[in-house]
């Protein structure tokens, strides 16, 4: 007879926990989320060596409206990935600042918004302006 | 106040599968979660299994998970939770009945960072000093009373049991930052294992459900730091 | 069941240090990266733009071997640190011993596979061969 | 029901300070088998409450002390009724022990010399009762969790072989000699019989009696409940300690290290009413003077707003004292009464706290009989046990004294008992009684009957306004009279509870029928004593009378009614004197 253990994926989600958790699941779709990008960015850098028509052909691929919208995700993957990397990387290395996590995390998201916001922005109305 | 207290039930005698139970009764704001739990279980419904103990917060008995969160049932108020309250078992353990889950691994886990002082040089005739300042740097993981609610409560925990979990971490940070002890080598070796520290993603979760209110995660930088140290 | 006894044994005898390394490298390499993968970011993206990216930007730009050394440190830091990254989220959700073995090695293949391959444009593209 | 056997040398029932200290010593001889059995997980005891310290002379802050000066203070805290050799030996340990627990790491609070600190307590004195002294050792107000954290890790170390969550629901006495015990384990409803050549009970309290206590839910009693049903007198029952401040309507202690400190009792008018009652130690005055005091402030109708409960006035003390020397009271006042101790008095009321009488047992833990006469085999330490070193009145910090002192004590003892003694026969079925009793029990469920839970409301209720602190030959016949009436109810009882597995529905109904008969006899001792002596304050004889009560109660249960026997005090260094505070 097999005990159940009160967890199931369902589960995962509903914990309550603090925004350390939230941060977590973002960082960790983000960082596997980037890998990808980056995967199919060696592999179209890989078709250089096959020559400019090619690669050319391929690029309009990144051109494509629905790209331009994952440029967005990757752009917000990218800066938040970055950031939160970076306040994990800041308190390791002085554990004192561990006490002062959720005032770290307000900072963290604060420039988060002021870098993604007009960045994202700036993506957009190119792309829109170019249509 | 009404309250409506949503139950998680395991009766492995009498139903295979888990279910919940609700029940209704009056309550003062100011009673603890636990108050309504033991008026469930005595005037209600007698079969209901929990563990409980001092009922304020010290003996660690009754971790469970109220409203989503890992709490100790007689450290919440009602009137902290609200009028309705759901209440189960912690999450990733072996559930025996009802909220009462298996501690075996827990403790296993406590028992593997060697959570005993160890100091072979013969002991002074009086008490071996110890500056105030020596004192402060492990007096926060002093507190632990193993109740589970942080290991229970961490995402990497849940994703592989075998990790030792935040409450360990703490119990071999006690050790291994008192002046006093000589064994800070072989317990950092055991958290510096794939088991060990390095499994804690720096979540927090542990830190917000310790009833104690420890810095865990500071505690686990703490050992990060002072292995990584110790190798370079 | 019967009594337990309390005394507690190692959990496995002293190892190799790899996973101090591994977290140790994970913030090296985050603090690298936050250098050249930003920087790479922000200049195609905004500085040039992806509309006016094609062939010859990137023969412009590797005409430059410093632009060849950097995109292969982009390269190298970003995949080990990806990969390592990649290993801790199957560690945690591939439970079956045998599964997350297999997985992992197919991953590690696929991402040395890449590199390689990343590897080897970036030295011999030649722009004036083309 | 299936019914497992284990054999051991030595058993010890309970795993707080007292049992895990004894498990300690028997462990490190490394030749004699021990078990501990323990109902709880051994960290949940509760000797993780205590909070306030242990008494030790050790002159760690710049006053002078002694142990004969403690051994004073304890003798007349406890109303001249302690055995004296008995005190000797305590207080003349204690410093050796204190020392010993820091040798184990407990990380004890420090002076700026970085020796253990120490703190006053009520009824700590310098000099044979000049002016209070620091003398208890702590932890800041954590000292009974560090103790118990200690105990268990050095269990731990010295691999201890651990039964946890078996609750033992009989004891194999039979002969003069015990033979070892029955416990039920907990997880699964089934019967297991240790045999063994030495058990040691280390129970703890049975507060639970009581509506208004700080005891834990678990401290019912069994321990001693389990012997006096074998046949075992129990010492001193009519003495059961109020501790002056527990928190209003909850219970939760308020450790007497806040006064130690410096906090002070008020009543309704602000006033320092100590003063009156105890002009010298004032607000440290022993435990059972300064409840009275409470109660009687509160009969004048001087309580806070005419109620039931005064203030203790910690504000005094500044934010700095209070969170780092006090801070898991901080804790409490800010979780249970959103009241910030800082800024506001607390609110307290006198709370059932610690039972002075218990099995009689020597020096070595050993118990003995009615007449003297050892039981073999059998010893007890901590709350459970009578020494008695506490006689009518415990002084505050010396129940932590108690435990590891003869803790230590018997576990030495017993390993020497068990090196010499045989293993003796436990008969042919020796879990029988106890298998007739749960399954008596077990049969009830889901049937009409009475409800354990209300039973033990009622009880409590009974206890608390007959039985507590103030009692009268009315009051006490009154509540024998309630308390025969639960009794019968409690045959009564029906249980929902059908299953096997962690039926806690089962425990709490067969704790509830220990407490009655504990209740009972408490109460039959109470009416028995007709003097006023320390805990034991009857208004129908105020006065202390040592020409006729100058010795302890023995009383075991008979035919339905209760057997008194009597033993002498040790009386060696102190002749009794009227005791001022
Ligand atoms: C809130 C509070 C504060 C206190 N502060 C102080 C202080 O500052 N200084 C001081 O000196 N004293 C203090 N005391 C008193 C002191 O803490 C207790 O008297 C002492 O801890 C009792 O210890 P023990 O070993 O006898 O039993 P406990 O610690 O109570 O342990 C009892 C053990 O017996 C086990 N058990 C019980 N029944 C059974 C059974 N049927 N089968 C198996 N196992 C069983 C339990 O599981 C538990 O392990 C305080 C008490 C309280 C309540
Ligand atoms: C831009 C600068 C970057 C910084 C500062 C950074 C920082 C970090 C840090 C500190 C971690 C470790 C988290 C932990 O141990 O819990 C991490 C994990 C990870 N990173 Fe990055 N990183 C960066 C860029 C990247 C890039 C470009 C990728 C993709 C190729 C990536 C993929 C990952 C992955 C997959 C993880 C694992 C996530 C997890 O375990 O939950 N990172 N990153
Ligand atoms: S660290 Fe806190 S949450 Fe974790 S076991 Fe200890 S007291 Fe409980
Ligand atoms: S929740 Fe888990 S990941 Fe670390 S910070 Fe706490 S142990
Ligand atoms: S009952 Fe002891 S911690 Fe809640």
């Amino acid at each position: 007879m097999s005990r159940p253990t009160n967890l199931s994926l369902g589960r995962w989600f509903s914990y309550r926990g603090g925004t350390g958790y939230l941060l977590w699941a973002l960082h960790r779709a983000t960082g596997v989320g980037v890998l990808l990008f980056l995967a199919l960015h060696i592999v179209d850098i890989f078709l250089l060596g096959f020559g400019p028509e090619l690669f050319n052909e391929l690029l309009f691929l990144y051109k494509a409206p629905w790209a331009r919208v994952g440029e967005v995700f990757l752009l917000f993957g990218v800066t938040f990935h970055a950031l939160n990397g970076l306040r994990i990387i800041v308190q390791d290395f002085s554990p004192r600042l561990w006490a002062h996590q959720r005032r770290l995390v307000v900072l963290e998201i604060v420039v988060f918004v002021i870098i993604f916001l007009p960045a994202a922005w700036i993506m957009i109305t190119a792309f829109l302006g170019n249509e | 106040m009404r309250v409506t207290f949503k139950v998680y039930r395991y009766q492995p005698e009498v139903r295979e599968d888990p279910y919940y139970d609700s029940f209704s009764f009056d309550a003062e704001p100011t009673d603890r979660v636990l108050d309504g739990l033991n008026h469930i279980k005595w005037h209600l419904d007698g079969t209901l299994a929990l563990r409980r103990s001092c009922q304020h917060g010290i003996c660690g008995s009754d971790a469970l998970r109220i409203n989503g969160v890992n709490r100790l049932a007689c450290k919440v108020l009602i009137r902290d939770v609200g009028s309705k309250i759901t209440v189960e078992p912690l999450m990733g353990c072996e559930v025996i009945k009802d909220l009462v889950v298996d501690m075996d691994p827990f403790f296993g886990h406590y028992r593997a960072v060697l959570p005993y002082f160890m100091n072979e040089e013969a002991p002074p005739d009086r008490e071996r000093i110890q500056s105030v300042e020596e004192r402060e740097a492990f007096d926060d993981t002093t507190k632990c009373i193993l109740c589970a609610a942080c290991t229970t409560s961490c995402p990497s925990r849940w994703a592989n049991p075998g990790f030792l979990g935040p409450a360990a971490i703490v119990q071999a940070h006690r050790f291994i930052f008192d002046s006093r002890d000589r064994g800070a080598a072989d317990r950092l070796s055991i958290l510096g294992e794939r088991s060990g520290v390095w499994r804690c993603r720096t979540i927090y979760n542990c830190t917000r459900a310790c009833p104690k209110e420890i810095q865990i995660t500071k505690a686990i930088g703490e050992v990060k730091r002072r292995i990584v140290d110790d190798r370079s | 069941m019967s009594g337990h006894r309390s005394g507690g044994g190692h959990l496995r005898p002293a190892g190799s240090g790899f996973e101090a390394k591994a977290w140790l490298f994970m913030r090296v390499s985050g603090v690298v990266l936050l250098g050249l993968a930003v920087f790479h970011f922000y200049w195609m993206h905004f500085a040039i733009g992806v509309d006016n990216i094609d062939f010859q930007t990137i023969v412009g730009r590797w005409a430059n071997p410093l632009w060849r050394l950097y995109d292969l440190a982009l390269l190298a830091f970003a995949m080990a640190h990806g990969t390592n990254g990649l290993r801790y989220v199957l560690e945690d959700y591939v439970r079956r011993p045998g599964a997350r073995h297999l997985i992992k090695g197919v991953a590690y293949v696929l991402a040395a596979i890449l590199v390689l391959a990343g590897a080897y444009i970036i030295f011999t593209f030649d722009a004036a061969g083309v | 029901m299936r019914v497992h056997e284990h054999t051991f040398d030595a058993i010890v029932v309970g795993a707080g300070g007292s049992g895990l200290m004894a498990a300690v010593y028997l462990a490190r001889q490394g030749d004699v088998r021990t078990a501990v059995l323990s109902k709880l997980y051994p960290t949940r005891s509760h000797t993780g409450t205590a909070q306030g310290g242990i008494g030790a002379a050790l002159g760690n802050m710049g006053e002078e002390d002694h142990w004969e000066w403690h051994m004073f203070d304890t003798v007349k805290g406890s109303d001249y009724l302690g055995d004296q050799d008995a005190i000797e030996v305590m207080c003349r340990e204690s410093p050796e022990v204190v020392y010993e627990l820091e040798h184990m790491g407990l990380p004890f609070s420090r002076n700026e010399e970085g020796r253990i600190a120490q703190r006053r307590f009520g009824g700590h004195t310098s000099n044979y009762g000049e002016a209070p002294v620091r003398r208890a050792c702590y932890a800041a107000d954590r000292t009974g969790h560090m103790i118990l954290q200690t105990l268990y890790q050095q269990s731990i170390k010295n691999d201890v072989q651990f039964f946890d969550e078996y609750q033992v629901v009989d004891l194999l006495i039979e002969g003069g000699a015990c033979r070892g015990a029955v416990a039920l384990n907990i997880a699964t409803g089934e019967l297991h019989v240790f045999r063994c050549k030495a058990l040691v009970l280390a129970t703890g309290g049975y507060g639970q009696v009581w509506e208004i206590t700080s005891n834990a839910v678990t401290l019912t009693g069994d321990g001693m409940f389990l012997v006096a049903r074998r046949g075992v007198p129990l010492e001193d029952m009519e003495f059961y300690q109020f501790h002056p401040t527990g928190i209003r309507g909850m219970g939760i202690l308020i450790t007497e290290g806040v006064r130690g400190e410096g906090g002070i009792l008020r009543n309704h008018e602000g006033e320092r009413f100590m003063e009156r009652y105890a002009p010298n130690l004032k607000d440290l005055a022993s435990r059972d003077v300064v409840s009275r005091a409470i109660y009687k402030e509160i009969r004048a109708g001087r309580g806070i707003d005419g109620k039931r409960f005064v203030h203790l006035d910690a504000t005094q003390l500044g934010a700095e004292v209070i969170e780092t020397k006090l801070p898991e009271i901080a804790d409490f006042c800010r979780t249970y009464l959103g009241i910030d101790p800082v800024t506001e008095p607390i609110p307290v009321q006198p709370t059932a706290h610690y039972a002075m009488g218990g099995i009689p047992t020597n020096v070595n833990g050993a118990v003995v009989g009615m007449h003297g006469e050892p039981i073999r085999g059998l010893y007890a330490i901590g709350e459970c046990a009578c020494v008695s070193v506490h006689g009518a009145n415990r002084l505050g910090t010396n129940s932590l004294v108690d435990l590891v002192v003869f803790g230590r004590r018997a576990g030495l003892a017993m390993a020497d008992y068990c090196r010499h003694a045989d293993l003796e026969s436990a008969g042919d079925d020796p879990a029988g009684p106890a298998r007739e009793e749960l399954e008596r029990l077990w049969s009830t469920a889901g049937s009409d009957g009475e409800n354990a839970a209300e039973i033990r409301r009622e009880m409590k209720q009974v206890m608390m306004d007959n039985v507590s602190v103030f009692r009268t030959e009315e009051l006490l016949q009154e509540g024998l009279a309630k308390i025969a009436a639960l009794r019968e109810r409690a045959d009564r009882i029906a249980i929902d509870d059908r299953s096997q597995g962690f039926n806690l529905d089962l425990t709490d109904a067969w704790e509830t029928k220990g407490m009655l008969e504990l209740a009972h006899i408490m109460t039959f001792c109470a009416l028995n004593r007709t003097e006023s002596r320390g805990a034991h304050s009857r208004e129908d004889y105020p006065d202390r009378d040592d020409e006729n009560w100058l010795k302890h109660t023995l009383a075991v249960p008979r035919d339905g009614s209760i057997e008194i026997g009597y033993k002498p005090v040790s009386i060696t260094r102190f002749e009794p004197k009227e005791r001022v505070y």
